[in-house]
């Protein structure tokens, strides 16, 4: 059911990204989403950056369009339409953990591995961003990360050049026993190639269109599954195993464009 | 045959609940996958000729375990786009019913075409949507633009088609002797019912359209009662829909007058068990009951 | 002038909460109760001319906590037996709108100048009723009926008359405009959704009238829909009826445009309390929100 | 909500008379009544003659017309419709009661003074009837009662005339702090007025119309109360306060007619 959240706190944490956090009962698992209503704009689905057992929830929002953009400019006070949250999460069981995460993806991998570290697993964490101020949560990794691996697109800072081409090095200097990753599709179909190249169980968190979030419409549609429901998070067998991922999604009208 | 094994205008049906026109009908896997789930037969999402992204979100406001509201907007990808997903479905033996919408006669007609050249076994007319010729009224609450539509459609195919109508009526039994005047073969009841969701907090309407239409549980009442006149006043065939969750909704329906049932909003909390739970449920009841077969609950409640 | 005070067509109501016709309507000490209990007014049961004892039992369903389905047949001691009724409520300054029903707009027209001679503030007109001429279809869904009522009414009696429309319509912007024209002071909706419960069991309709209907939080949607169409076509004030069970819930329908409330279903759980719950709420809400009194509020949400 | 029970005993109780027993899970108290409903015939109001820690609930039914007709000739097996149980019900507190039943009255008395028996009260009885083998739970109240007075209209059995003549001598013999009573309204008004001149509290059981049993139509008005909810127990003060008692009661339409 829906309900009305008011924004308690802003955090501004890259020139294009903000968090907005606030008080929300309904317990969260990490990888699990909201859907955030802007009255009179639009609603959209937002993973949840901050979870219990935080005493505020958070999103944490990128700007890619006018949606996101709105969201960007929302002042402490503002309330907001809430329901969720939704999905299912991240297992925290495995003890070694790399993930791997581009532009936003941070957001949702952030509070996972804060979890699992908290149950005693290792985390080590590839970061990549378009440029050096875009790197998201690098401060909030590195609190509690083995290490923290950067790379830009423009090379600013950390490796130039896309974040999977730290893999095959991170991938070897160690055994991890799971890579968690979410950014760009085509960014997590190499990741997930990586890691079976490693033998290392992949688990991505994708993004597809969504409506309802309750596992009626098909917005959400990836092959036989429902991205709202049996997602956000996929193992790299089911993901392999479905001839959309990295190919092609959904627009809101259900005509498929590329991924 | 089996007890649940259903046949409408020659088609025939494993057991009689289908997936509900709207509810995972944008891809040929999902349909398959409902079938795979248990259903008897899955009906499309409504086609129409072009691309449409449906209204903006939010599109749908979950009132509580009794009733949900929707305005999509008809959001499809067309029916060129959408052939490859009906195609898929039928590829894997799913039975599938053919929903399309239009503005006009003539592009129900087409769409109509094109849907049996894909092959589906049925199609199913929504009769509800709001791009109307006529003086802003839908085209399914006008009994003489319904006909219309029906006759201009049969006409143009050779499989059974079915009207799907609106509660949003003074008189549901007008309606369906329209449809079967004009030459349906069944008629599915009830769409969605007129319905408002207003935010107390934003102090607007939720959904993103205003206006919206509620199903699910609280509308069974609605639609019993939709079935049970247009029972008493037609001959076809009756397609019941309408918070259909449980076996005893199910059995309920068929007393009312349905031979078919379409089950929408109750897959959302099972995520597609609900299908087998139905069809196992549903076969203990009739048994219990002494029924040999759907066919014979068929409208019983009229009988006392 | 207290925040909670509504004027309707120069009747003024202590607050917005009225007692809906057919609940608690029976007797004069009942509709004195609920009044006391903190209802801004009352209405009473719906009259006709000559007694009617109403169907037999089962008259009443509760479905769940979100809905009841009734099928009551208008029982009534008759006009001429309900005066003392009437004249016990007015006596202890009981607020009465007195609610009428007829096959005819002379016998509406006759039993409304009976309600106005006993002193009554307001007349509703239950346009629902099912005896009706025309083609079997009831008077208030057709415009041109329920415009003869009214008009018949109108110029039989001085004080304002209230149309009560139903929710069983295509087209509420239609009747609400039908209404307006004729000379209606107000417009109230919504009555009960036409519903049909069946017991599994005995395989037969639960109700003795087998067809009856919705009322309760189930038709809050619905209601508040029309109360929204009405509000975009007529400039007459709305009475908002259908599903009030919290102040969220009144809000939400002045929100949509109504200025008056009604309360049936809810009256059942609550034993009259809620009104007082009912008032309380709605006075809190309307200050957190920066509204000065209930006009302010009135269709706030088409002006976002 | 309505379900449905399956009769498994039924109880020739008198001529007229018939008790049917049934598995009913929702609690009830002494007093309380259930809608009971033939399908195909009518649903009427029925008070529970047997109630907790009874295994099987009951309900005791006279013929008056044609539906308790049809009710006196069910069977075992037979299944019916059921709601409730509805109203208020007697308090089991007065530790000595005198029970006045007329008719069917005794339905509803015979559970409440068995009631208040198990928690140590002592319970006198006067039971009237038409005739001799009309005399109900005659039996059922001589396991228990300290003593029961009878009465017939026509003089078979007991003191000859109407049971209200006995009361004078009862409530002069013993002190009583509460008397019961049901059955008809002249009679309870009679011993109403008996019990106040010997200044005992007195509590009836009312009969009214009833259709929805929950509060919403006013069938069961009777002045400013609803006996479906605030009933069908009254205390005396509360009774004599209502014009309605012993003068008139309403019928299906709502038009008042001799009670
Ligand atoms: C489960 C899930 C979790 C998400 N979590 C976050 C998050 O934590 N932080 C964050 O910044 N964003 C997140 N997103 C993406 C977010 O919902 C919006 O898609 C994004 O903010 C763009 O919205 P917009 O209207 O501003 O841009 P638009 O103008 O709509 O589009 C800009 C781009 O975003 C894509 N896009 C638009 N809508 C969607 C949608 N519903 N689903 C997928 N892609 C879309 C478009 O294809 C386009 O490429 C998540 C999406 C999903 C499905
Ligand atoms: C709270 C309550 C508890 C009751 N408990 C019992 C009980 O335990 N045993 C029992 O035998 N009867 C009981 N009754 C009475 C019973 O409900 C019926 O009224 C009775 O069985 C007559 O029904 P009928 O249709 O056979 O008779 P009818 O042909 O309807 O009428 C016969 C007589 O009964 C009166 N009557 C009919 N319907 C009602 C009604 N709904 N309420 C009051 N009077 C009515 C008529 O005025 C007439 O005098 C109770 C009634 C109430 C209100
Ligand atoms: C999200 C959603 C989308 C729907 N889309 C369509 C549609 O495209 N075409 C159609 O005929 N009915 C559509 N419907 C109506 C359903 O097919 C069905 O008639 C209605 O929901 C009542 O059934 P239910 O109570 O089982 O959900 C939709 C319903 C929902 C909830
Ligand atoms: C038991 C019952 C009896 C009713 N009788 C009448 C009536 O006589 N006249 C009328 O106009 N409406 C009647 N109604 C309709 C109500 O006045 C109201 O319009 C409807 O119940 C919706 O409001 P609610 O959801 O608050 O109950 C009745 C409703 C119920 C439940
Ligand atoms: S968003 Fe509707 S099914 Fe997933
Ligand atoms: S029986 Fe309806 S109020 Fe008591």
């Amino acid at each position: 059911m829906r309900t009305t959240v008011t924004i308690e706190e802003v955090v501004r944490e890259t020139p294009s990204t903000v968090t907005l956090r606030f008080r929300y009962a309904p317990t969260a698992l990490p990888g699990q989403f909201v859907m955030i209503w802007l009255p009179g704009d639009d609603e959209v689905p937002m993973s949840l950056s901050y979870v219990e057992p935080e005493p505020l929830k958070g999103v944490t929002v990128k700007v890619m369009g006018a949606t996101s953009r709105h969201f960007n400019q929302l002042e402490k006070g503002v309330r907001v339409g809430i329901r969720g949250p939704y999905g299912n999460h991240f297992d925290l069981t495995p003890s070694n953990i790399l993930l791997v995460a581009g532009g936003s993806g941070a957001a949702v991998l952030a509070p996972a591995a804060e979890a699992a570290h908290r149950r005693g697993s290792k985390v080590s964490v590839a970061l990549g961003a378009t440029t050096a101020n875009e790197i998201l949560f690098r401060d909030r990794f590195a609190r509690f990360a083995e290490e923290v691996f950067l790379s830009t697109d423009d090379g600013t800072e950390g490796r130039k050049g896309f974040v999977t081409n730290l893999l095959p090095e991170i991938l070897s200097s160690r055994k991890f026993d799971a890579v968690w990753s979410c950014g760009p599709e085509v960014m997590m179909v190499k990741t997930l190639r990586a890691s079976e190249e490693h033998g290392v169980p992949f688990f991505g968190s994708l993004e597809r269109q969504m409506k309802c979030a309750i596992n009626l419409c098909d917005a959400c549609a990836f092959g036989p599954y429902h991205v709202c429901t049996e997602g956000p998070v996929f193992d790299g067998k089911t993901l392999a195993s479905v001839e959309d991922f990295g190919t092609f999604k959904r627009d809101a009208s259900g005509q498929r464009v590329r991924a | 045959m089996d007890a649940l094994t259903v046949k409408v205008a020659g088609v025939e049906f494993r057991n009689p609940f289908l997936l509900a026109s709207g509810i995972w009908g944008e891809s040929g896997a999902s349909l398959h996958r409902a079938y795979v789930a248990g259903a008897g037969g899955v009906v499309t999402k409504s086609i129409g000729r072009e691309p449409r992204t449906g209204y903006p979100n939010p599109t749908i406001e979950r009132l509580d375990d009794w009733g949900l509201l929707n305005a999509m907007g008809l959001p499809n990808p067309g029916i060129k786009n959408y052939a490859e997903e009906v195609r898929f479905a039928l590829s894997k033996g799913v039975k599938v019913v053919g929903s399309v919408f239009g503005g006009t006669p003539e592009e129900f007609a087409l769409l109509s075409v094109e849907m049996e050249k894909l092959g589906v076994g049925s199609i199913e007319l929504n009769l509800s949507c709001p791009h109307a010729k006529g003086y802003g009224s839908e085209i399914g609450a006008d009994p003489e633009l319904l006909s219309e539509v029906v006759r201009a459609v049969k006409k143009a195919v050779k499989v059974p088609v079915w009207a799907k109508l609106t509660p949003n009526t003074s008189d549901p039994a007008l309606l369906a002797a329209a449809a079967e005047s004009a030459g349906a073969d069944a008629i599915s009841a009830i769409n969605t019912v007129r319905a408002l969701a207003i935010d107390p907090v934003g102090m607007r309407p939720v959904l993103y359209h205003g206006l919206g239409g509620l199903s699910g549980p609280a509308i069974k009442p609605i639609g019993l009662a939709f079935i049970w006149q247009a029972y008493e006043k037609v001959r076809i065939p009756l397609v019941g829909i309408g918070g259909i969750t449980t076996p005893e909704d199910a059995f309920e329906y068929l007393l009312a007058g349905a031979t078919l049932l379409e089950v929408g909003t109750a897959v959302a909390d099972s995520g597609g068990t609900v299908f087998h739970t139905l069809a196992d449920g549903l076969r203990e009841i009739l048994k219990e009951r002494g029924f040999g077969n759907v066919a014979e609950a068929v409208g019983a409640a009229h009988r006392k």
